[in-house]
């Protein structure tokens, strides 16, 4: 019964974009009709997958629906309704006559493709689903095709997706040769050859890690989502990138017994990814480069977790497992919510203000109030401090790595206990990122003309948004309410815990989460009132800034974005190789001068493009082959045969 | 109970005079006769009942950050046991809330002082986020080693649990994770060596220089919460490098506060005879800070 | 078989050299006529009993190979007003003497294959083979349309000498089928060669290179 | 009923070469694929299809390549009437005789069990698409034709003297000699190696050639780029089907003999070297019709690879006949609708094509991404059961090398092909009034139909033909 409910909703989310065809271009109906289906899907799909968790997991042939499903599902029916909410304002169809149809066609392709993945029960079903959601999300980012830098980060998009794809018939195949089915079922101990599972699992890691942007397979990301339009990036990095790690967690519950140093690579993959990412988000000053890189870090603490678990699997370690596996799960959620709400709020500033480039930007929380709010709630939650739900998460992963000291008894693995500072460097640098955006971009004196004539985002725009904090606020201070379903994915993924694992709430003070989170919000309610009275009762007085005796402060004079970051780009420079572009020696009393720092993307720039740029010379250096002379093919044909008689 | 209510008034109480007593010690090295001891209690008096100024470019978040860094500050001292009485708030997994509370309390500072849109404060944010980047993970290796000891991932057991047995086991280790934390401690109540609360050249400020536009009541509340922070920091110190216990739960009171008394005779002593380092050292030593708590770590385990 | 059969073959060999030494076109092409009339006659040689089909064959071999498609050619070359001389890409005595080294290797080359008791000795296979050879040295060493036409017509000889050994097997309907098609395709051939010396106002192929990466 | 799949075709040529107006005679075209398409049925349905004691035949085999070829000249045949009233400039009395006499050479080819007959059958082919090619009577079209032909007679030469080979091979034996099919494979056991080898070496580098196998591929791109798109889609698919069929025939002699080990690493050479050489040439390649050519030598490389993994693969390389020929079919067609409207093929011109031919431009994407494996599209479904095959095999080398060309020859294609479809138009749009019409755009539709039904599901009755066929192409001994 739920199943088909959850069917109905991705059908209602396949075919919302297909009526918006018939209707005029420049009128705005279709679109609302299109919002509608979405809405009634999302509700429809949601209902579904709640409702399954009251029933036995559903595994046929076509269609397979556990725990794991449903907690992927959640924010592949949420995050994309609200986002076609969003295009109400962001993308109105009389804004955009010749590809906002196309655009609300794919994004319901994608996101019923998106569903569709998550219950497919066949790797057949699985490509298809997979190959429709990736080509869809191809053209989104296209959207604007018109602009060779779009089509440009399509392009490397493309060959990615598809480069991705060819390792999945790989994985597939390999599957199938060890099952003999396209079945997505457990592989039996017995039929493991040890060399068949590895190969399994690290054709899944690279070709799900493309998807899900993990370092160094992230190439496609920054680019692609910096130049979709925002209620697509939103879709992207909230959900899209997720399905590559239920690709990734799929396969990991298929695998019987994984030798430790899986756990291990994923754990050193998450950390990299993590710690890279944050740092090369540092380096941006494209508002949504910035939040692109972010994704990748966020998808490296989900695979830190993701190891956890998989070493607790391999060791036997209940409560690894079920600490890291839900963290990451949970970590899932939360992105998907805390990232989507910052790249609508992104979206809204740069439907504003027509730009991207931070450094332009600044003083929009006046003019912006709403939006300059819901971003700081989403730089809050994506920093993981309390009380949202960020924090939430990261402290049960923080658990699970302590706990590989050994603490909680058993055996110990203590090389997962250095991701704990790691998983902290990382956060620690997240907070200097968001502040570094929050306060360039929100904060001080406006920048540029651009900043001045902000304005507000219209409602249908911040509804979304704020309904977004509220699911933040939610999690962050009722992780208790959650848990029971994240168990239900962990028995999904383990289910010889299904019996007696032990709960999430024993392993994790998720109560006291709560308490300290009431806590904290009632202390600052206190004191920010405590606060206004003295102040109401002293007077306050209006003045401009005192810039140390500075007779004329500008806005000119504000730190920007990339000298925020400048001394931490400078500790990472080995990896991120800034281009500083500085004036040389100047005169006295010299004119106007530039200073620019940019820093590139490193597999991207550093290396794909110059061995695409070698491979492209070496193929053409062939070309002499076919010179249009008869006689020399003639020759070949002569000679090929000469050689095949002589083959034996 | 009785102790849960000494623990709060300690916590509100106790913090100011800690910077009285430092500035005391530095007065005395300096041969001056220097402010009275209660010096703090007065100035955040008057503080409250001055009038305030705020910036036109500023807005909620300007007020805000005060707040949160005061409220953070006092939820991270009900998390540290003082003495060797457990924290009214203890549960498993509380040392990194404890962390993550100052995280919360340093990115509202940092955004305040960026509202204002002024050069130096900027400067200022961007050093106290950088910096704190480098602290933050020698602040973990140090918790890895005490959970190591004490197996447990609560502050209270934490470090009630091993001592002074642990210094039996692990001094090595222990005395790695207490420089690397004392470091920490420095950095991040911007003491001298590293920071100069009171210098006035804002180019070589970190904290002090986030906060030169708030005035009135607000400023007053930076104050104290600094001050909370100093203390409830100091308390985490204190436990790893003087675990003397009594037998009796008051005298236990006694022997903390004068143990955190100690403590910041030894902070103003190590601020008058030190000078600052330059800006670029300070990474330095929170690099090296981070490589004592990690060697620490490595010791336990080897 | 016949004792006949191999004097000739050594003809049609001997007859492979002349065209790719002669430097004239028309030399070249008599030489393809006689070789195609010698091979019309060994196909009656061929045969153990000479039946009206075997005759019929010969008959049509000769016309064909020996009379019309010669014609044809000549027809070709006189339309298209052009120097008559072949435009050899590498020298007349480098091509003798691949001619040689080709015949060499075709002989070498079929004392590998296992020969039927009944034919061991005789000439077909290495002199079919080699012939084979020889066309594919004018089709690829000579530059003029035509004698790539000519080059593929010695191709097909070699291939007719091989045919000799299953005349049995090769029933009366394909040999004629595979002497139509010859003819139909040098029939388009000589369209095309039209064509290009139309339009090109030459028949060196080494104009016909437009099409090229 | 041999007769007739083979006469009427023949009869309509003769009746269209007949035909004065110029209007109606592409007509023609149609009317004789519908009757073709109509006997086939009959043919299938079970109607006994023998001639000429047992020349003429239809086994499993030949019904698979039959019924599809028969289909792809139907839907190529709709194609025909509108794209020559486009080019009413050009007279068409020859090409539309040559379709039609093209046709009837290629069910001869696939119904001759006589390989002297399907030899003939096969050269006819060549000649009856030489004026097809020569259709634009351009100079360009000129040399393509003139290399078309020579290269094709020569390769179709030595195919001949393959079948000879192999007629003694059994001679040899002291058996009667014989050129039938069946006979063959029924001696198959005790003819002699060496023959044996060479025959198939013979036969492979012959046929090949028509199949355009690397490296006596040379004339596909310049033929394909010269000729309409609609010749060139009946060659990528029919042609070189039957082309295939003869190949596989004589490998399923070498299976026979026992001989299959030699004949499949042979065939996973020419394979992987096919899809190799395509792949080099299709980087960077500025001419979207050559890049099709390219792209139909990749793919004839696919078909030999998977007969050279055998197994499962075999399976898949017949799926993958008729997957990769109809996604030919759209992309062909598609393609020469772009080159009408932009009046060039060239990348350097056409660009924006989705905006100028909203319906050909989305066709000629969706082709690139079914032809590339992307699913669903039907290639989808045949690549990939040729790869399991190969692993099932344990081949995994091949496997990856598979992979990796499939890998290339992507990023080689989506190049160019985005470079078209996307953008704005350039200014070469206006060269020419030509606009999506139902004529020449609901064929390709129907074509990209069978592509995505091919890739999600394979009708039963389809199914047992592809398993019967694998099955007897499998079951030589």
């Amino acid at each position: 019964m739920s199943e088909w409910l959850v069917i109905l909703g991705i059908a209602g989310h396949a075919l919302s974009g297909v009526p918006g065809l018939f209707f005029k271009r420049d009128g705005d109906a279709g679109q609302k009709l299109a919002v509608v289906l979405a809405l009634m899907g999302s509700v429809l799909g949601i209902a579904g997958a709640l409702g399954s968790l009251r029933q036995p997991p559903i595994a046929g042939w076509v269609i397979k629906m556990d725990g794991l499903s449903v907690i992927f599902l959640l924010p592949i029916f949420l995050v994309p309704a609200l986002g076609s909410i969003y295009g109400l304002g962001y993308w109105k169809q009389a804004e955009h006559p010749h590809n906002g149809q196309r655009l609300r066609l794919f994004y319901g392709l994608a996101t019923a493709a998106l569903a569709g993945i998550t219950i497919a029960a066949n790797s057949i079903l699985f490509l298809v689903v997979w190959e429709i959601m990736a080509l869809s999300a191809f053209f989104l980012i296209t959207t604007e095709d018109e602009d060779p830098a779009v089509r440009e980060v399509g392009w490397v998009y493309l060959v990615t997706t598809h480069t991705a794809t060819l390792f999945l018939f790989a994985l597939f195949a390999v599957m199938r040769s060890v099952t003999g089915s396209f079945a997505l079922t457990a592989l039996p101990d017995t039929a493991v050859v040890p060399g068949a599972a590895t190969a399994i699992f690290l054709l899944a890691v690279i070709g799900f890690g493309f998807k899900a942007g993990i370092m160094p397979l992230h190439m496609w990301l920054p680019g692609a989502h910096a130049m979709a339009p925002s209620h697509v990036s939103a879709l992207m990095s909230g959900v899209l990138i997720k399905i590559g790690i239920y690709g990734l967690v799929r396969i990991g519950s298929l695998l019987p017994h994984p030798p430790v140093w899986w756990g291990g690579l994923l754990l050193a993959a998450g950390t990299i990814s993590g710690v890279l990412g944050v740092v090369f988000a540092l380096g941006q000053h494209d508002l949504k480069r910035l939040l692109a890189y972010h994704s990748i870090e966020n998808i490296g603490i989900i695979v830190m977790g993701l190891g956890l678990a998989m070493v607790g699997r391999s060791l036997g370690r209940a409560d690894y497992v079920v600490l890291g596996l839900a963290g990451a799960l949970l970590h899932v959620w939360n992105h998907g919510l805390f990232k989507s709400l910052l790249f609508l709020s992104a979206g809204a500033v740069i439907h504003a203000t027509h730009t991207r480039e931070m450094d332009h930007l600044g003083g929009l929380a006046r003019a912006m109030p709403r939006t300059a709010l819901c971003f700081a709630a989403g730089a809050v939650a994506i920093c993981g401090l309390p009380p949202l739900n960020g924090f939430v998460s990261e402290l049960l992963i923080y658990l699970g790595l302590f706990r590989s000291l050994g603490i909680g008894g058993g055996t110990a693995w203590a090389g997962a206990a250095f991701a704990a500072p790691a998983l902290a460097l990382i956060g620690a640098l997240a907070v200097a990122c968001f502040v570094k955006a929050f306060g360039t971009v929100f904060l001080g004196a406006a920048r540029s003309e651009h900043a001045r004539h902000a304005h507000e985002a219209a409602s249908n725009m911040t509804g979304p948004m704020l309904a977004l904090v509220g699911c933040c606020l939610f999690i962050g201070l009722a992780p208790l309410l959650v848990a029971p379903v994240l168990e239900q994915g962990v028995h999904a993924w383990a289910p010889e815990l299904a019996a007696d694992g032990p709960a999430l709430a024993t392993l994790a003070p998720l109560g006291w989460v709560s308490v300290a989170g009431l806590v904290l919000i009632g202390l600052f309610v206190l004191g920010s009132v405590g606060l206004a009275e003295r102040v109401r009762a002293c007077g306050a007085a209006p003045a401009g800034t005192w810039d140390c005796g500075y007779a004329a402060p500008g806005p000119t004079m504000q730190y920007t974005s990339s000298s925020f970051a400048q001394m931490l780009v400078g500790f990472f420079a080995w990896v991120l190789r800034p281009r500083v572009l500085a004036p040389g020696e100047q005169p006295l009393f010299s004119g106007a001068t530039r200073f620019r720092s940019h820093v590139p993307e490193l597999v991207l720039d550093g290396v794909l493009r110059p061995s695409f740029r070698f491979g492209a010379k070496i193929t053409s250096s062939f070309r002499f082959l076919q010179a249009g002379s008869i006689h020399a093919y003639l020759v070949y044909i002569v000679v090929f045969l000469i050689l095949l008689l002589l083959w034996r | 109970m009785n102790h849960v209510i000494v623990h709060i008034v300690l916590l509100l109480g106790l913090p100011p005079l800690l910077l009285g007593v430092i500035g005391k010690t530095k007065a005395l090295f300096a041969g001056r006769v220097g402010p009275p001891v209660l010096q703090w209690y007065y100035d955040l008096a008057k503080l409250l009942q001055k009038g305030s100024v705020f910036s036109t470019t500023t807005t909620w978040v300007f007020r805000a950050g005060p707040v949160v860094g005061l409220v953070t500050a006092l939820l991270a001292g009900m998390l540290v046991p003082l003495g060797s009485h457990g924290a009214p708030v203890s549960f498993s997994g509380d040392l990194i809330l404890f962390a993550y509370l100052f995280g919360l309390g340093r990115f509202f500072t940092a955004s305040a002082a960026l509202d204002t849109g002024s050069a130096f404060e900027g400067m200022g944010a961007a050093r106290e986020v950088t910096f704190s980047c480098l602290a933050e993970p020698a602040l973990f290796f140090g918790f890895l080693v005490l959970a190591k000891l004490s197996g447990s991932l609560s502050l209270t057991t934490m470090l009630n649990g091993p001592f002074p047995s642990g210094w039996g086991v692990a001094g090595a280790s222990l005395v790695l994770v207490a420089a690397s934390l004392f470091i920490v401690v420095l950095v991040e109540n911007s003491r001298i060596p590293f920071d100069d609360p009171n210098t006035h050249l804002e180019l070589t400020m970190i904290h002090e220089v986030m906060v030169l536009d708030h005035s009135g009541p607000a400023f007053g509340m930076i104050l104290y919460g600094a001050a909370v922070k100093l203390f409830v920091m100091g308390a985490l110190l204190l436990h790893i490098v003087a675990p003397f216990q009594s037998g009796n739960a008051w005298a236990d009171w006694g022997l903390f506060v004068a143990g955190m008394l100690a403590l910041a005779v030894l902070i103003g002593v190590v601020e008058s005879v030190m000078a600052r380092f330059r800006l670029v050292f300070v990474p330095t030593f929170l690099v090296a800070a981070c490589l004592l708590s990690a060697f620490g770590i490595v010791l336990l385990l080897r | 078989m016949n004792q006949l059969l191999d004097p000739i073959l050594v003809a049609v060999l001997l007859l492979n050299f002349v065209a790719l030494g002669a430097s004239q076109l028309r030399t070249v092409i008599h030489a393809l006529a006689l070789q195609g009339v010698l091979l019309g006659v060994t196909v009656v040689l061929a045969h153990s009993t000479v039946t009206v089909g075997v005759i019929l064959m010969a008959v049509a071999a000769i016309a064909l190979k020996g009379v019309v498609i010669p014609r044809m050619l000549f027809h070709a070359i006189r339309e298209v007003v052009i120097r008559r001389e072949v435009e050899p890409i590498i020298g007349f005595i480098s091509s003798l003497l691949l001619g040689g080294v080709g015949t060499a290797l075709a002989i070498l080359f079929s004392k590998t294959l296992p020969i039927a008791h009944e034919h061991i000795g005789s000439l077909v296979v290495p002199a079919s083979l080699s012939t084979v050879l020889t066309g594919f040295l004018i089709l690829t060493t000579r530059a003029k349309a035509i004698t790539q036409v000519v080059g593929y017509l010695v191709l097909e000889n070699g291939i007719f000498i091989f045919g000799l050994l299953l005349v049995e097997a090769m029933p009366f309907l394909v040999e004629l089928g595979v002497l139509l098609d010859l003819f139909v395709a040098i029939f388009i051939m000589g369209i095309i060669i039209h064509r290009i010396s139309q339009e090109f106002s030459t028949v060196s192929t080494r104009k016909l290179s437009a099409l090229k990466e | 009923m041999a007769w007739l799949l083979i006469v009427v075709p023949l009869l309509t040529a003769a009746a269209a070469a007949a035909v004065p107006s110029s209007r109606w005679r592409p007509w023609l075209v149609p009317l004789g694929g519908l009757a073709h398409l109509v006997l086939v049925g009959c043919a299938l349905a079970g109607a006994p299809v023998s001639a000429f004691s047992g020349w003429l035949s239809l086994d499993p085999l030949g019904k698979l390549v039959l019924m599809f070829v028969s289909v792809l000249f139907f839907l190529c045949a709709l194609y025909a009437p509108g794209y020559l009233a486009l080019r009413a400039d050009r007279p068409n009395r020859v090409f539309c005789a040559c379709l039609l006499a093209m046709l009837a050479m290629m069910t001869l080819v696939i119904l001759s069990h006589h390989l002297g007959l399907m030899w003939v059958g096969m050269e006819a082919t060549t000649l009856a698409t030489a004026p097809l090619l020569f259709f634009n009577h351009n100079p360009r079209s000129l040399e393509a034709t003139w290399k078309y032909l020579l290269i094709g007679s020569v390769g179709i030469a030595l195919a001949l003297l393959g079948s000879f080979f192999l007629a003694y091979s059994s001679l040899h034996e002291g058996l009667e000699s014989t050129l039938l099919f069946d006979d063959l494979v029924k001696l198959a056991p005790q003819l002699s190696r060496p023959w044996l080898h060479a025959a198939f070496v013979l036969l492979l580098v012959g046929y090949g050639t028509k199949m355009g196998l690397a490296p006596m591929h040379t004339w596909k791109p310049d033929a394909y780029g010269e000729a309409p798109g609609l010749v060139g889609a009946l060659l990528a698919g029919g042609v070189t089907s039957c082309a295939f069929l003869a190949i596989l025939r004589f490998y399923q002699i070498c299976r026979a003999a026992n001989e299959t080990a030699f004949a499949r690493e042979i065939m996973i050479f020419v394979g992987l070297l096919s899809m190799a050489v395509a792949a080099v040439f299709m980087v960077r390649q500025r001419d979207f019709k050559r890049m099709l050519a390219y792209s139909s030598v990749e793919h004839m490389g696919i078909l030999v690879l998977g007969i050279g993994i055998g197994g499962l693969a075999t399976f898949g390389a017949l799926l993958h006949l008729l997957t990769n020929g109809v996604t030919k079919g759209v992309l062909f067609l598609s393609a020469g609708n772009i080159h009408r409207a932009y009046g060039s093929k060239l990348t350097d011109d056409v660009r924006g094509a989705i905006r100028r031919l909203p319906v050909s431009g989305s066709l000629f994407l969706a082709g690139f991404l079914a032809i590339t494996g992307s699913p669903p599209g039907g290639p989808f479904i045949s690549e990939f059961t040729i790869l399991n095959g190969a692993i099932g095999e344990g081949k995994f080398v091949v496997a990856g090398l598979f992979l990796l060309l499939l890998a290339i020859v992507f990023v080689g294609m989506g190049a160019t092909v985005l470079r078209v479809v996307q953008g704005t138009p350039s200014p070469q749009a206006a060269a020419t009034t030509f606009q999506d019409r139902p004529q020449v755009v609901v064929p390709i539709l129907v074509f990209l139909g069978l592509v995505l039904l091919l890739g999600v599901y394979l009708p039963p009755p389809l199914e047992s033909m592809l398993r019967e066929a694998a099955a007897f192409l499998e079951g030589g001994r």
